[in-house]
């Protein structure tokens, strides 16, 4: 039966050694991505402008002479969809660029490993770090709100013996982030009031009430763009003067043509290892103006320079493998990792290197902005906090 | 393991004792008070909204009583959920039929036996020899009890296609189907011509003589109570009002005026 | 005290919306006996279009045209669907209506897209305080809505013939059909009122505090059920009661998460479903929901 | 076409009409009568069709999955068969329907409004005339109706079906279940509500007492009609006492121990 | 004569579907075969569900709560006492034998289901219904909470079933009539037997005494009660034996996942459930599975040739999605087979086999309800009360 031949890897005509996804002609790479489900907007951005990268690489000559070629599947944040989908795409992949989900990734971890397919979750838990084939890029949570307390304590005068509030979601990335922010609390001596939520919930009120009561100095946010902004807009509203603290996730730029708008301008910060789409930096800005050109009237938010970095960490393994003369996927999961400071030039270099290692540990401070592309603009360049250096991160 | 349950099967004395029941704001029944002897007919009369069936219901576990106490066979009823009741041999037919229309006479009839089987859901599931023969046995007294309802040719008929007057005896031959030691009859032969109701009336009379069990009778038809029963106790307003033999009924002045009427015999024919 | 009296107080805002909600699942169930699981997407229907007329017509135009619009959304799969599903057993029909739901939310879903809507209420980020406790103003016209038109369907249930025409279908339809009640117009009419309810149930559902109705939205609907059933889902003042306990529960619990943090992190969401199976236990049939006595 | 079938577009005319539920035939070819003013019976045993005969005369037979086959219903000359319960109300015929079915929910007086609901109308003048005709309806106002004994239900019906002031009536087996007593109660409500002026059709299986009642009187037997004739023809014909109306009281002279070829049944020895 | 004909006829439909069930997985590729074990599972818990909703009248949101019990009890029964595979944090774990820790799952589910007994044996209808919407949001805390027994938000690796010396897992290799056989075709039979097993037992009980007492508990609660059924005991068997369905539906995800996550087991699981035996026809096992293969098949099918439906090429084109298309057709078939197949699937299955069978059976046997179980009112007016 047409069973028989598995997906062994072979040598074709040029020499290079092939494996599943790569032909003669094309490599084709999976997408898992969600249009339908939660995070719908965030994987609309990060595919699109994966296509784009293909479009350009292809233009470009593609790689080893060969086109890419993405293969986009729908899971809509639902875990028995992405495991199909994984078992139903992997034969014909040689890696997949995105993936967006952590449970959806953790359920497929070993297979993932197993099958040795480079694999960008679009997610940034530490329980993602470890794994040879998984790659989490730029910063994880944790990191990221450790640089973020540490923004606290130097610019908004939070100092020892001050509580901070940290409104998370369950699961993994509000989880993560917490890790991070009672990390960073410990060492300077502060306290961290908890507060968590469910994705379903929408009014923050109870839980503002209950900062409020604690007395807390700043919060930090690590739930999704409508309860941040709830939570800002009802402790602004209720007179509480302080800075907020988001994580990447936390903000959308769509919220600034909400009742909230005002209140996230006044006090918000959100901690991100991407440049924002409206950095000066040539590549970001080229970036921006070529979306714009294939998707004209799409909003340019963070998925965007997510989606074309990520296509671009894979596109650039698949050449060093490319040059190793070996595209099978082990090859291209040991090209990748041969990279200990990849720079797509899109701010801080990464570190692929190390498996249970976050690939940066510099977060930007950016603040919204009504007008700038991607509704916000850099406060502070990235950095690598004293704190953040020394962390330990908890793998897996 | 069932069959002959050593001095649990045969007919039994019934007592009620001052049993009384309240809705809110209404006494349904009242210390009512009366006996079924072992083997006997007794029927319960009165007019609409007497307590008949709020009786039958307290007998059978449907209602909690108030107050009062019902002793059968030296088990006191009135603290007893209805399948306990069951148990101990108490079977009813409802005013308003209250059987299956979807499934066939025969699943109607084989709830019936329900207490008296065993199989649950390893042994039905497993399909396990014991609870084969189980069924067979039990089902072959079951088509007895049909045939002798005149429902021989009706196993298989879902009971939602039959007509009003055969459901009735369905509902019948359900209770007796569940071999019992007291058999209550809600109003049997309501909604029946002169025909059907001889035959129902003839069928009561062959239950009584064949198993020689005690049935309680809620019956407006007149002649027909008068003919099968061996005493009445009568209700108007959740009292008892009379008690006695059929004839010392009929010509009691309290039970002609409040139930019977002047002309009570023109307007039973 | 202070945090307690303001949680308290959130509570019943919040307690009011999801009364709301209630309400349209009780209409629907009086009339009809069908839980509706369709409400959260009429619910969606009802909030996006006043979130997309509202820049073009104003605000109450668009919320006068939204609510029009949601019951015309309900009257039509009554029309189109449950009143065709007919005879079907009442658990058929609640699962028809997932099936309407699912559709309907896929599609709203899809015409969101990636948005948050404004819905451009009058009322803004506006706060009452009342001595040191805040509460959103959204939330306290919410809460007079919600108990006006909680008031109101009481008295249209119990007194008008609407009313005794909707109670009588769900209890008989062929036996209403001989009273020369038109069972179509009467289920038609619950679906419409239903529809209504919802979106006005949006309207307050994504106004401050929270940033808008996004294709999240109706995921609150689901705090709605508990709601409904523990006040007991054929009664109009359950609704609110149900409402407000949910309410209630979730903001204390919420609030004093800290303090119960061995209950684990996030009970605030759970509680209302605790409380529901609790008072199951004691009245199977909801606070003031009718307890069905049968007579045989 | 029956022959038998009055020429009149007065009153309450059945021709032909033949009834099925799904692949059942119920009814083949009914036809029958009543004039304006009448109380007509229609007997027959279980299972006759009687109830059938109803339902197509109300419009009901859609919550039965029945059809009608044939034949026309007419009323006061205009065609009833084909119209929906409600616009049959509408015309001025009402029904009460086998085993009362009241509203067990609803208190009585809702039930009584639930009634008028069709008639739209001087309700109040109704409610005023049906709780003259049953008094016990205004002491039992407030209570729930399911909670009402058997003859307070079917005045319940009956009080319900009123409450649209029909100029016609239909009462499928009113006294099914009563007392005698309130038998005898429910047969004098219904002279009496003749007597103001409504056509009633009297489905019963108590055939004395219905033929006492009715002017005219037909047998449905397996869905047809059987036989017909006044009343009192009828109720003096030897046939008719035979077959239909257990005159002579069969139960009377059969021995109460079963009929011959019964099996008799014993004990369970299992 | 025409019933040995039909006999016949049955035998060889039965071994033809047999030896399709055999060579499949010497054919199709890993998609399928996963697609083929998730309705498998599917099908398994459907059972469950339509012997509770359909034969019992009890509505039930709170399915894929069992589910979850079943999948998270087999892992800490079977998984090593240590840690499991890539986990930092010491999830606990028995270490028994991977059948006793499957059947053990299965109880354990029966036994959740019994502990919610004093509501699924006194509320009906739509009040269990959501009174069982709570199972889904507590078990939820539970398993994000309970973190050494659950692994929390990541769950837990799930050790491969092993009987009689073979593992049901891709190592070690097997190569079968030179198809290399994985997990995937090593589950495949298993998982066939356990659904015909399931479905064959499920069939006893609903043809037997059990059976025919649900039936008059949903026809007829007061009836049943006097004719001696513990209502109430017998509400919450059913719902016990629902929940081992359940339980074991959670078992077989979890060998064919290869990992518990917490998420899956939400409320849209438990409606796909409800979807499955509407869908199949209410009150039969073979609807159930019908409808189980439905629900999960089709999405599948939908996505997987997306490409060739032209919707998926630009995804931000604002064209309907595949998986927007299945929801929307699954919806919609939903609301299609109440309003057009009453009897749903298996009902239509059973009336094209009437169609092309014999008429004389037809007409030899006593005539019947038109469909055993179709939700149509029984035509008295008289039970009604
Ligand atoms: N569940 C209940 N709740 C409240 N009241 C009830 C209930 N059941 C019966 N009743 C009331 O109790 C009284 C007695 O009713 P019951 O049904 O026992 O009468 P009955 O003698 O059987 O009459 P019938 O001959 O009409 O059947 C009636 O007034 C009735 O309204
Ligand atoms: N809904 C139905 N579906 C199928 N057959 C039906 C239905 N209703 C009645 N029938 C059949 O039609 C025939 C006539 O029934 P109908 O109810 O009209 O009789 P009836 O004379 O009113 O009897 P009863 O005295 O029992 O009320 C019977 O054979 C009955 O089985
Ligand atoms: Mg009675
Ligand atoms: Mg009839």
């Amino acid at each position: 039966s047409g069973k028989a031949t598995g997906g062994e890897p072979a040598t074709g005509g040029d020499g290079v050694k092939t494996g599943p996804g790569v032909s003669a002609d094309a490599i084709t790479l999976g997408i898992l991505t969600d249009l339908t489900g939660p995070y719908a907007s965030f994987g609309k951005s990060l595919t699109q402008a994966q296509q784009l990268y293909f479009e350009q690489a292809n233009a470009a000559g593609g790689v080893c002479g060969r086109k890419l070629a993405g293969i986009v599947r729908d899971h809509g944040y639902d875990v028995q969809k992405a495991v199909a989908a994984y078992t139903e795409i992997a034969p014909k992949s040689a890696a997949v660029p995105q993936f967006i989900g952590s449970p959806m990734v953790t359920a497929l971890k070993r297979r993932i490993e197993d099958d040795k397919m480079l694999t960008l979750p679009m997610a940034w838990a530490t329980s993602l770090l470890g794994g040879q084939a998984v790659q989490v890029t730029g910063t994880t949570y944790d990191i990221d709100m450790i640089n973020g307390v540490d923004f606290l304590a130097k610019d908004k005068g939070i100092r020892s013996g001050d509580k901070i509030g940290h409104l998370y979601f369950e699961g993994d990335y509000g989880a993560s982030a917490l890790n991070g922010s009672k990390y960073a609390a410990g060492k300077l001596g502060l306290t961290v009031v908890e507060q968590k939520i469910k994705a379903t919930d929408q009014d923050m009120s109870a839980q503002v009430s209950a900062f409020k009561d604690a007395g807390v100095k700043a919060i930090m946010v690590s739930v999704g763009p409508r309860q941040a902004a709830s939570l800002v807009g009802v402790a602004v509203a209720k007179g509480m003067d302080i800075p907020f603290v988001g994580s990447n996730s936390a903000y959308s730029p769509q919220l600034l043509g909400t009742p909230a708008a005002p209140a996230l301008l006044e006090s918000f910060y959100v901690m991100t290892a991407a440049a924002p789409m409206s950095a000066p930096i040539p590549a970001v800005q080229k970036l921006v103006a070529d979306y714009r050109a294939k998707y004209p009237g799409q909003p340019v938010d963070s998925g965007v320079g997510a989606g074309y970095g990520a296509a671009m960490i894979v596109g650039d393994a698949l050449k060093q493998a490319c040059a190793n003369k070996d595209l099978s996927r082990d090859g291209i999961v040991r090209a990748h990792r041969s990279q200990p400071s990849w720079d797509g030039g899109f701010g801080r270099p990464m570190d692929f290197s190390h498996v249970d290692q976050p690939a940066s540990r510099a977060s930007y401070v950016v603040v919204p902005d009504k007008t700038a592309v991607g509704g916000t603009v850099i406060l502070k360049e990235a950095a690598v906090s004293d704190l953040a250096r020394d962390y330990q991160v908890p793998v897996g | 393991m069932p069959g002959s349950r050593d001095g649990t099967s045969g007919p039994a004395l019934l007592e009620v004792r001052e049993v009384t029941v309240r809705f809110a704001g209404l006494t349904a029944l009242s210390e009512v008070s009366f006996t079924v002897a072992p083997g006997s007919v007794h029927a319960v009369i009165g007019p609409n909204g007497a307590g008949k069936s709020t009786c039958f219901n307290v007998l059978s576990g449907v209602y909690r009583a108030a107050s009062g106490s019902v002793r059968f066979a030296g088990a006191e009823l009135t603290a007893l959920a209805p399948h306990r009741i069951a148990a101990l041999g108490v079977a009813r037919t409802f005013q308003n039929i209250a059987l299956s229309g979807h499934q066939p006479v025969i699943d109607n009839l084989m709830l019936g036996r329900h207490r008296l089987t065993r199989a649950g859901f390893v042994s039905s599931g497993l399909r396990l020899p014991a609870a084969r023969r189980e069924w067979a046995r039990h089902r072959e007294r079951a088509a007895e009890i049909a045939e002798f309802a005149g429902l021989g040719g009706l196993l298989g008929t879902p009971v939602g296609l039959l007509p009003y007057g055969v459901r009735k005896r369905v509902e019948l031959a359900r209770a007796l189907c569940m071999e019992p030691r007291l058999l209550l009859l809600d109003e049997p032969v309501a909604g029946m011509n002169a025909g059907e109701r001889a035959e129902m009336a003839g069928l009561i009379a062959e239950v009584r003589r064949g198993l020689g069990i005690s049935v309680l009778l809620v019956e407006h038809d007149m002649g027909m109570v008068m003919r099968l029963a061996d005493r009445i106790t009568v209700l108007d307003f959740g009292r008892r009002i009379a008690d006695g033999t059929p004839g010392q009924v009929q010509d009691d002045p309290e039970v002609i005026r409040a139930y019977l009427g002047p002309s009570a015999d023109q307007e039973d024919k | 005290m202070i945090t307690f009296l303001e949680l308290l107080l959130n509570g019943i805002s919040i307690g009011a919306v999801y009364a709301l909600i209630a309400l349209g699942f009780v209409v629907i169930f009086k009339a009809t006996e069908v839980v509706n699981f369709a409400h959260a997407s009429l619910l969606l229907a009802g909030g996006y279009l006043v979130a997309r007329l509202q820049p073009v017509t104003g605000f109450w135009a668009a919320l006068l045209v939204g609510v029009a619009a949601a019951a015309a959304v309900g009257a039509l799969i009554e029309f189109l669907i449950i009143r065709r599903a007919g005879a079907g057993s009442h658990n058929v029909l609640a699962i028809v209506t997932i099936g309407v739901d699912i559709v309907l939310t896929t599609e709203l879903t899809r015409q969101i897209g990636t948005e948050i809507l404004a819905l451009g209420d009058p009322w803004g980020d506006a706060v009452v305080h009342l001595g040191q406790v805040t509460v959103a103003e959204t939330r306290l016209v919410a809460l007079g809505a919600a108990a006006t038109l909680i008031t109101l369907f009481l008295l249209a249930f119990k007194y008008t013939g609407w009313g005794i025409a909707m109670r009588a279908t769900a209890e008989d339809a062929e036996t209403a059909a001989l009273m020369g009640i038109r069972l179509g117009r009467v289920s038609l009419s619950a679906w419409a009122v239903a529809g209504a309810l919802a979106a006005v149930a949006a309207l307050f559902l994504c106004v401050f505090p929270t940033p808008g109705l996004d294709r999240g939205t109706s995921l609150a609907a689901i705090k709605a059920f508990p709601a409904a059933i523990l006040g007991g889902l054929d009664s109009t003042t359950g609704a609110l009661a149900g409402g407000l306990i949910v309410g209630v529960t979730e903001a204390l619990m919420s609030g004093y998460q800290n303090q119960l943090a061995f209950l684990g992190r996030g009970i605030g969401d759970v509680a209302p479903f605790l409380v529901m199976v609790v008072i199951l236990l004691l009245r199977p049939a909801g606070l003031f929901g009718t307890r069905e006595t049968v007579r045989v | 076409m029956a022959a038998t079938a009055p020429p009149a577009d007065a009153g309450l005319t059945v021709s032909g009409l033949a009834v099925s539920y799904g692949a059942v035939p119920a009814l083949r070819g009914v036809s029958l009568r009543v004039p304006p003013g009448a109380i007509v019976a229609v007997l027959g045993a279980n299972g006759a069709g009687k109830s059938t005969l109803l339902r197509a005369i109300s419009g009901t037979l859609r919550f039965h999955r029945g059809a009608i086959g044939g034949g026309t219903v007419r009323w006061a000359g205009t065609r009833l068969s084909g119209l929906a319960a409600p616009a049959v109300v509408a015309r001025g015929v009402t029904q009460v329907p086998e085993g009362r079915r009241v509203f067990a929910r609803m208190t009585v007086e809702e039930n009584l409004r639930a009634g008028g609901l069709g008639g739209g109308r001087r309700s109040a003048a109704a409610r005023e005339e049906v709780l003259g005709l049953f008094p016990v309806l205004a002491e039992r106002a407030h209570q729930r109706a399911g909670l009402l004994s058997g003859g307070e239900q079917q005045m319940l019906a009956i009080g319900r079906a009123l409450m649209a002031r029909p100029s016609m009536l239909l009462l499928d087996e009113p006294t099914l279940g009563l007392a005698p007593m309130m038998a005898a109660r429910i047969a004098e409500t219904v002279k009496e509500i003749n007597a103001r002026g409504t056509s009633v059709l009297l489905i019963e299986q108590n055939v004395a007492p219905a033929l006492s009642l009715a002017s005219y009187a037909y047998v449905l037997e397996v869905g047809e009609v059987a036989l017909e004739g006044p009343a009192a023809e009828l109720a003096a014909g030897d046939e008719v006492r035979r077959r239909y109306l257990g005159m002579g009281d069969p139960a009377d002279g059969r021995p109460l121990d079963g009929p011959a070829g019964r099996r008799a049944i014993g004990r369970w020895q299992g | 004569m025409s019933d040995g004909r039909s006999r016949a006829r049955r035998a060889l439909v039965w071994a033809a579907g047999a030896a399709a069930a055999i060579a499949i997985p010497f054919y199709l590729e890993g998609f399928w075969l996963q697609t083929g074990l998730f309705a498998m599972s599917a099908a398994v818990g459907a059972i469950g569900i339509a012997l509770l909703t359909g034969s019992t009248g009890q509505l039930s949101m709170g399915h894929a709560f069992f589910l979850a019990v079943g999948a998270y009890s087999y892992v800490y029964f079977a998984d090593a006492p240590a840690a499991g595979v890539g986990a930092s944090h010491a999830a606990a774990g028995l270490g028994l034998p991977t059948p006793l820790a499957a059947a053990l799952a299965v109880l354990t589910a029966g036994v959740a289901g019994g502990l919610f007994s004093p509501i699924a044996g006194r509320l009906k209808g739509a009040y269990l219904g959501i009174a069982t919407l709570a199972l889904i949001f507590l078990g939820q805390h539970v398993l994000f909470n309970a973190e050494p027994l659950t692994g929390g938000y990541n769950g837990r690796a799930v050790p491969p079933m092993e009987l009689f010396g073979l593992v049901f897992a891709d190592t070690p290799s097997l190569v079968l009539f030179g198809v290399p056989f994985g997990s995937l075709e090593r589950l495949w039979f298993l998982g066939l037997l356990l659904v015909l097993g399931a479905a064959a037992f499920a069939r006893g009980v609903l043809r037997g005494r059990p059976g025919r007492t649900m039936n008059t508990i949903r026809d007829h609660e007061i009836a049943a009660g006097v004719m001696g059924v513990p209502v109430a005991r017998y509400r919450a068997g059913v719902f016990v034996l629902s929940s081992m369905y359940g339980g074991l539906a959670g078992v077989m995800l979890a060998l064919v996942f290869q990992r518990t996550v917490p998420d899956y087991f939400g409320v849209l699981l438990s409606l796909d459930y409800l979807a499955m035996i509407v869908i199949g026809g209410l009150g039969s096992v073979g609807g159930a599975v019908l409808g189980a293969v439905f629900v999960s098949v089709l999405p599948q099918l939908l996505t997987r040739y997306s490409d060739d439906l032209p919707l998926i090429a630009e995804p931000g084109s604002g064209g309907l999605s595949p998986a927007e298309a299945a929801r929307i057709l699954y919806g919609a078939a939903v609301v299609a087979v109440v309003l057009f197949l009453p009897g749903g699937l298996a009902g239509l299955l059973a009336r094209l086999r009437a169609a092309a069978g014999a008429r004389v059976t037809l007409l030899a046997r006593a005539p019947r309800a038109p469909a055993p179980h179709s939700p149509t009112p029984s035509p008295s007016p008289d039970t009604r009360s």
